[in-house]
């Protein structure tokens, strides 16, 4: 049975909403023709809706501190599903061979436009785990992300437009590129803190964007590249279809790199020393950890991975401009890392795929889909504030003394 | 000099508009160290409440300073209980999580913010009627500064010293300055720190409305989108002046008011927003924590 | 806990499941598919979703009125945001989804990044607002037409005007930075320089857009003893650069383009849009058919049209009239009907030529008076 | 104990430290000697923590020098040199509020300790040769080693901040144990803990001593424990030494008694 109490608060809650809500919602102007429209179906929808949505929305702040509480009474808090499937081999093993498998048929299986997607949200898992290095791991805020990403798409537009170089050269040149763009932005915010890292590297992204749009002479400015060739293969080339195919397989194959690279620097003594940076700046250098050399190597193999992303976008699109690398992307892919679970690569893929296939998915909800989104973005962190999959960190375990052997 | 005395006061207005809004980041900032991107929603709908309380009240044929007076007070009314509700919806459970999710619900709060304006009104620009009246003895002086510019300008300053006087004088800017020290520290000694928070947020929303209003009222528009590249700059500027810091917030704008108008003034407005922000990055390299920021000691 | 992420986890999997089943590839051709594409959220909305509501009114009239050959005409709306990526995932999906033509897409970067795919699929894309030159002009997309003069057609006649007509010399050219604004500027820069000592540029500058005011620049304009200024972007840039202008008390000539005739312009500067110039489809305003489209958007939506309104009425009308003549969907027999058929539409009677550029489309050169833009004579 | 003989590792003189106008420190000299046990004292405020972070880069000190003597090694300057240089140097220090790496594990805490005394980089990291792995064992097996003896070896696995309060400063100890250290500063490792894990701390820092030849330089709060541990004690205040000597003499000192007055001296 539903107290009394509560339904007063609910009925509290949709009359603050119907309050909240009436200018923008009931009354429309036209401010030319002199005409109020005034829709008052709207603030019974309103009233209703919020009525009922403050149930629920109760009822899972509850259940949430309900968990909080236990875990800081009881200590012995069950690891999650996604923690469970991670640790367990016998969970984990067919359910990544489900999922290879599923991957490897997807575009015979699926149209041409999921596919399509599918390369976009692979490009963003590929950029997510390069940004999950930086923040992540190193616990440096970075919301200009998004101009490594633009450097690697205009390495491959603007060289193979100038010189005729072809993808395969131009994928390793354009990571190398991100690197030292990485470098570049590392140096002058060694010293830089929190809020004020994350202004100064959205700086960065605004300088780097801006640079494209304004100098025609050197990057064509807003109208951007276009007939970028798509990667061949063997000196072939292929069709809209199958290169979309090509192209989805190539991701696939760097995506796999990225989370093997991405895991095992993570395993590293650099992994260990940027996960210390992240937790504690001051003991993790009393602890003898370069603390430049650390920040520098987290942003440069961050970028990395950003401006090989920025390769197989442009080779992807066959179009660059810089509307695609606004400060907008770098909040998307930061929304990827947080939403995905900090640190842990598996959130940051699922996060990914989350925030890159759902806004097209939503798109059956057309004009009402951002709007979702943003729901969504907000629903998500009030509830698992930790992301998707929390850190899982690394156990290893021991045979009696001194001998040390170890399991991932 | 005439036009460098030009572009000075240009950089002043401009400030003067970032400052408005820079107000209300720095002190929710202060409080809870939380890049509230949803303030400059709470801007744009201040200025969207105003235009619709205006339009009504013009078709029922009040007079200007009528509709002036009582459009303000309403979008002030609206924007304080939207930063309220926002506040407790997107940010408070949130109170213990790690910060950058509470920067992510932010971020899905602004881009829930623009959609339901978008959704609910238009996507057009909407013409805001000119509400300040240009002063007759302005007059004279009309082709370097304009009324409206004028108003901005001391509305910038009385808003700013009010916070001030508040926040060094009240009980109320002692329970703040207490909570943004150390919340645990505040809450032991009995300040009820939600109270605090909500009412932070209340007072920068009113501080963004009273922006909305006049800014929408100088510039002559509105759409849906003018509260995000507006919050950005006036981010920018509160992290210059040092976040946190209420008159560090309006002399960070002011300086990147000036940044800006002088580097369209003697360069070119082509660059002129890497101007702003490679200006930024050099103070923060020699001061670290903005202009008037508090350089934080270690503390180990 | 553990149950949440699991309920998460079925949502999403039947959500994606959902999605794949809903959007695979289902080719019934008892309907036209139309497809429509353009930004229809985020800072370029306001130019998207007209042409949205422009395709709806065309095809409400046409379903009514029994459909082309006996099918009905279907839109499929797609926000591309006018980011390239999303314009090529646009395509893919309206292709997945067995489109048969497309009307859009808004911004000239997304509408390339798009065309890559039409192209190659053979489909028809008509828009109503890029204007980029190399387009039409290229020839490496003969499947795109538009409803829209390109950059330089718009450029010469802004120039020209200025030189002959208002006979100043000094002229300032301005844009937004954004592909449309600069594109033009760009060609009007290069046609002022070689008008023969004509005229003289005194200063070519990129506005910010969506910034707070324009002083800076406004200040800048009044230095350079700029006599007109040439603007290329959107009308809310232009309308506050004119708004301080006028209230800095300068009496510079303002000439604009497309992006500014539109009467959202007038309604926002108000009187201070007074004896601004902006280059337009021609005779729109005696047209009966552009009358009356603009009565239906009204009368439908409850308010005016926004930008591009109306280039995206006559594009679907031409593109729905093309298929019609042609009898079908198929390539080559739209492309000849578009190159050989006439059609009445709000912006005149028109065809295409075979770079796809719209003949008939006179451009004209508009003056705002008393409120409302008219057209001058050269 | 040792006797005076023992050559001095660690040697501070004049020591100076200004805040913008404030003297923290003011002309401190201060000596450590081979396995010596050292206490620095005084009350609160009285510069103690500002002292250790001088020596150990966190600050750079605005006079006086601070020389090392490791055993074995040249006499060379260290101040003003960065903290990771110093801890690599032989230095190494615990916090007086606990700054552990809280969401790492405590075998990892100790992990990183080992740091500045591995090598591996990014190539190594990522090719996974067998010098990579060999180190990573090697690592993995002292960090072991040291959280055996210092008595963590049950909760390697652990989160640290889930460790109860007394083992989260002991795992301090520990990982500053892992940097391979000649001389340890511990800032009151003590503080927070009941007599019993104060009594096992006592053990704890004398076997330090004893069997891995390190020396200590503690600050303390807790009088029976400096006064049983140490083998000298300086005593500062107002950021000035004001005296020094074995504990016998440091407890009847009248400077000292005056400097502690109305302050509780646990004695």
């Amino acid at each position: 049975m539903i107290k009394f109490s509560e339904i007063k608060k609910s009925l509290w809650v949709s009359l603050w909403f119907m309050f909240l809500t009436f200018p923008v919602m009931v009354i429309r102007v036209n401010t030319i023709e002199n005409v109020i429209e005034w829709r008052w179906e709207n603030m019974i929808f309103i009233g209703v809706g919020s009525f009922l949505f403050s149930f629920v929305w109760r009822y899972l702040l509850k259940q949430k501190e309900y968990g909080l509480k236990r875990a800081e009474e009881g200590g012995d808090i069950r690891p999650s599903l996604a923690q469970r499937i991670l640790r367990d081999r016998k969970i984990f093993a067919p359910a990544l061979t489900v999922v290879g498998i599923f991957a490897l048929l997807f575009p015979y299986v699926f149209s041409l436009y999921q596919t399509n997607i599918m390369i976009s949200a692979l490009i963003f898992v590929m950029l997510g785990l390069g940004l999950n290095i930086v923040v992540g791991l190193a616990g440096l805020l970075d919301l200009g992300y998004v101009a490594f990403y633009a450097v690697g798409a205009y390495a491959y537009a603007l060289l193979n437009y100038h010189f005729g170089l072809s993808f395969w050269i131009l994928l390793p040149v354009g990571g190398a590129l991100g690197m030292l763009f990485g470098i570049l932005l590392g140096f002058p915010v060694l010293r830089l803190r929190g809020d004020y890292l994350a202004i100064v590297t959205l700086g960065f992204g605004e300088i780097i964007r801006l640079i494209l749009e304004n100098w025609n002479e050197f990057s064509f400015g807003p109208s951007g590249i276009s007939n970028i060739p798509r990667p061949s293969f063997f000196g072939m080339s292929l069709s809209v279809h199958d290169s979309t195919i090509f192209i989805y397989y190539i991701m696939i194959a760097l995506c796999i790199f990225t989370i093997f690279v991405v895991n095992r620097l993570q395993d590293s003594r650099i992994g260990r020393a940027w996960i210390a940076l992240r937790e504690d700046e001051v003991a993790c250098q009393a602890m003898g950890i370069d603390k430049a050399k650390t920040k520098l190597t987290a942003f440069a193999l961050g970028a990395t991975w950003a401006g090989m992303g920025g390769v197989m976008f442009a080779a992807k699109t066959t179009f660059v401009n810089p509307a695609s690398f606004t400060i907008w992307e770098s909040i998307i892919i930061l929304c990827i890392v947080v939403l995905g679970g900090m640190g842990s690569v598996v959130g940051v893929i699922i996060g990914a795929l989350i925030l890159i296939l759902l806004p097209e998915y939503l798109r059956a909800f057309s004009e009402y889909r951002m709007l979702m989104f943003g729901i969504l973005l907000v629903v998500m962190m009030v509830f698992r504030p930790g992301g998707i999959v929390s850190d899982v960190r690394r156990i290893y375990k021991f045979e009696g003394s001194g001998g040390a052997g170890k399991d991932a | 000099m005439d036009y460098f005395l030009e572009l000075f006061l240009g950089g002043l207005t401009r400030g003067s508009i970032y400052a408005l809004i820079a107000l209300g980041y720095t002190m929710v900032y202060g409080i809870i160290e939380l890049i509230n991107f949803a303030h400059g929603e709470i801007y744009m709908i201040g200025a969207f409440t105003a235009l619709i309380v205006i339009s009504v009240l013009t078709m029922m044929g009040m007079n200007t300073i009528a509709i002036l007076v009582i459009a303000g007070f309403i979008a002030v009314i609206y924007s304080c209980a939207y930063g309220y509700t926002v506040e407790k919806i997107a940010y408070k459970p949130l109170r213990r999580a790690p910060r950058l999710s509470a920067l992510i619900s932010a971020i899905g709060m602004s881009l829930f913010l623009q959609n339901y304006v978008l959704l609910a009104q238009t996507s057009d620009f909407l013409p805001f009627p000119n509400l300040i009246p240009d002063f007759t003895f302005m007059e004279p002086y009309a082709h370097i500064i304009s009324s409206a510019e004028v108003v901005i300008l001391i509305t910038t300053t009385i808003v700013m010293i009010l916070l001030t006087v508040l926040i060094k004088f009240t009980k109320m800017g002692k329970a703040m300055r207490a909570t943004s020290q150390d919340k645990d520290m505040a809450r032991l000694v009995g300040i009820d720190v939600d109270r605090v928070i909500s009412v932070t947020f209340v007072l920068g929303s009113a501080t963004a409305a009273i922006g909305g209003v006049l800014i929408a009222s100088h510039v002559g528009m509105i759409n849906f989108y003018i509260g995000f590249i507006a919050g950005i700059k006036a981010f920018v500027a509160a992290v210059l002046g040092g976040i946190g810091s209420i008159p560090g917030a309006v002399l960070g704008s002011f300086v990147l008011g000036w940044t800006e108008s002088f580097a369209t003034g003697y360069v070119s407005s082509d660059y002129e927003d890497v101007f702003a922000f490679v200006f930024l990055v050099l103070i923060l390299i020699f001061r670290p924590a903005g202009i008037l920021g508090r350089t934080e000691k270690h503390t180990v | 806990m553990k149950k949440k992420i699991g309920k998460n986890l079925i949502i999403a999997m039947s959500l994606i499941f959902f999605a794949c089943c809903t959007f695979g590839t289902s080719f019934a051709q008892d309907v036209i598919k139309l497809g429509v594409a353009g930004a229809h959220s985020g800072d370029l909305a306001s130019y998207g979703l007209p042409s949205v509501k422009a395709a709806e009114l065309v095809v409400n009239d046409i379903n009514a009125m029994g459909g082309i050959n006996g099918k009905k005409v279907v839109l499929l709306i797609e926000d591309d945001a006018c980011k390239p990526e999303l314009g090529s995932n646009v395509a893919t999906k309206l292709l997945s989804a067995g489109v048969d033509i497309v009307m859009g897409h808004i911004c000239s970067g997304a509408t390339k990044a798009a065309l890559a795919i039409y192209k190659e699929e053979n489909i028809i894309c008509m828009s109503p607002s890029a204007t980029n030159p190399p387009l039409t002009q290229s020839g490496d997309y003969p499947n795109f037409y538009r409803t829209i003069a390109s950059d330089d057609a718009q450029a010469r006649l802004e120039v020209d005007y200025a030189l002959d007509v208002l006979k100043v010399k000094k002229i300032a050219v301005l844009h937004d930075k954004g592909d449309y604004g600069k594109g033009l500027a760009e060609f009007a820069k290069q046609f002022i320089e070689n008008s023969g000592g004509k005229g003289q540029v005194v200063l070519y500058e990129g506005v910010t857009p969506g910034a707070v005011d324009y002083s800076a620049v406004v200040q800048k304009i009044k230095r350079s003893k700029a006599e007109a200024v040439i603007f290329g972007g959107y009308h809310p840039e232009a309308s506050k650069i004119v708004m301080q202008m006028r209230k800095k008390r300068m009496n510079t000539y303002f000439i604009s383009d497309d992006g500014v005739k539109d009467d959202t312009f007038i309604k926002v500067a108000g009187k201070y849009a007074e004896g601004v110039y902006a280059t337009g489809p021609m005779d729109t305003s005696n047209n009966p058919l552009a009358i009356a489209a603009t009565e239906k958007h009204q009368k439908t939506y409850g308010a005016d049209p926004g930008a591009f309104f109306l280039n995206a009425y006559a594009a679907t009308q031409a593109l729905l009239n093309a298929v019609d003549k042609a009898g079908s969907t198929e390539y080559q027999a739209v492309s000849n009907a578009l190159k050989t058929e006439w059609v009445e539409t709000p912006l005149g009677r028109i065809k295409f030529d075979d770079k796809g550029d719209a003949i008939g489309i006179g451009f004209a050169m508009y003056q705002v008076k008393d409120g409302v833009y008219v057209e001058v004579s050269k | 104990m040792p006797s005076l003989e023992h050559p001095v590792i660690l040697d501070v003189r004049g020591l100076g430290m200004n805040f913008g106008g404030l003297r923290a420190l003011d002309n401190v000299d201060i000596d450590v000697r081979e396995k010596e046990i050292v206490a620095l004292i005084g009350p609160n405020g009285a510069g103690k923590t500002t002292f250790f972070n001088c020596i150990t880069g966190l600050y750079e000190p605005t006079d006086g020098e601070v020389i090392i003597s490791p055993p074995g090694r040249k006499s060379e300057k260290i101040n003003g040199l960065k903290p990771n240089i110093v801890t690599a140097k032989g230095l190494s220090r615990t916090f007086q509020n606990i700054r552990l790496f809280q969401n790492m594990t405590v075998l990892e805490n100790v992990m990183i300790g080992r740091h500045c005394r591995t090598s591996s980089g990014i190539v190594g990291a990522i090719l996974k040769g067998p010098a990579t792995r060999s180190e990573e064992k090697a690592i993995v097996r002292d960090s072991y080693a040291i959280l055996e003896k210092i008595g963590l070896d049950e909760s390697v696995n652990e989160f640290a901040k889930n460790l109860p309060y007394g083992e989260q400063r002991r795992l301090e100890i520990a990982r500053a144990l892992a940097t391979e250290p000649f001389l340890l500063l511990l800032d009151e490792p003590a503080a927070g803990m009941n007599p019993q894990e104060t009594l096992e701390l006592d053990d704890l820092i004398r076997r330090i001593r004893d069997e891995e030849s390190i020396s200590i330089l503690l600050i303390e709060h807790d009088m029976k424990l400096v006064m049983s541990l140490s083998d000298r004690i300086f005593v500062v205040d107002y950021g000035r030494k004001i005296a020094q000597g074995a504990p016998g003499e440091i407890k009847n000192n009248p400077a000292v008694i005056k400097a502690y007055l109305g302050e509780d001296v646990d004695a």
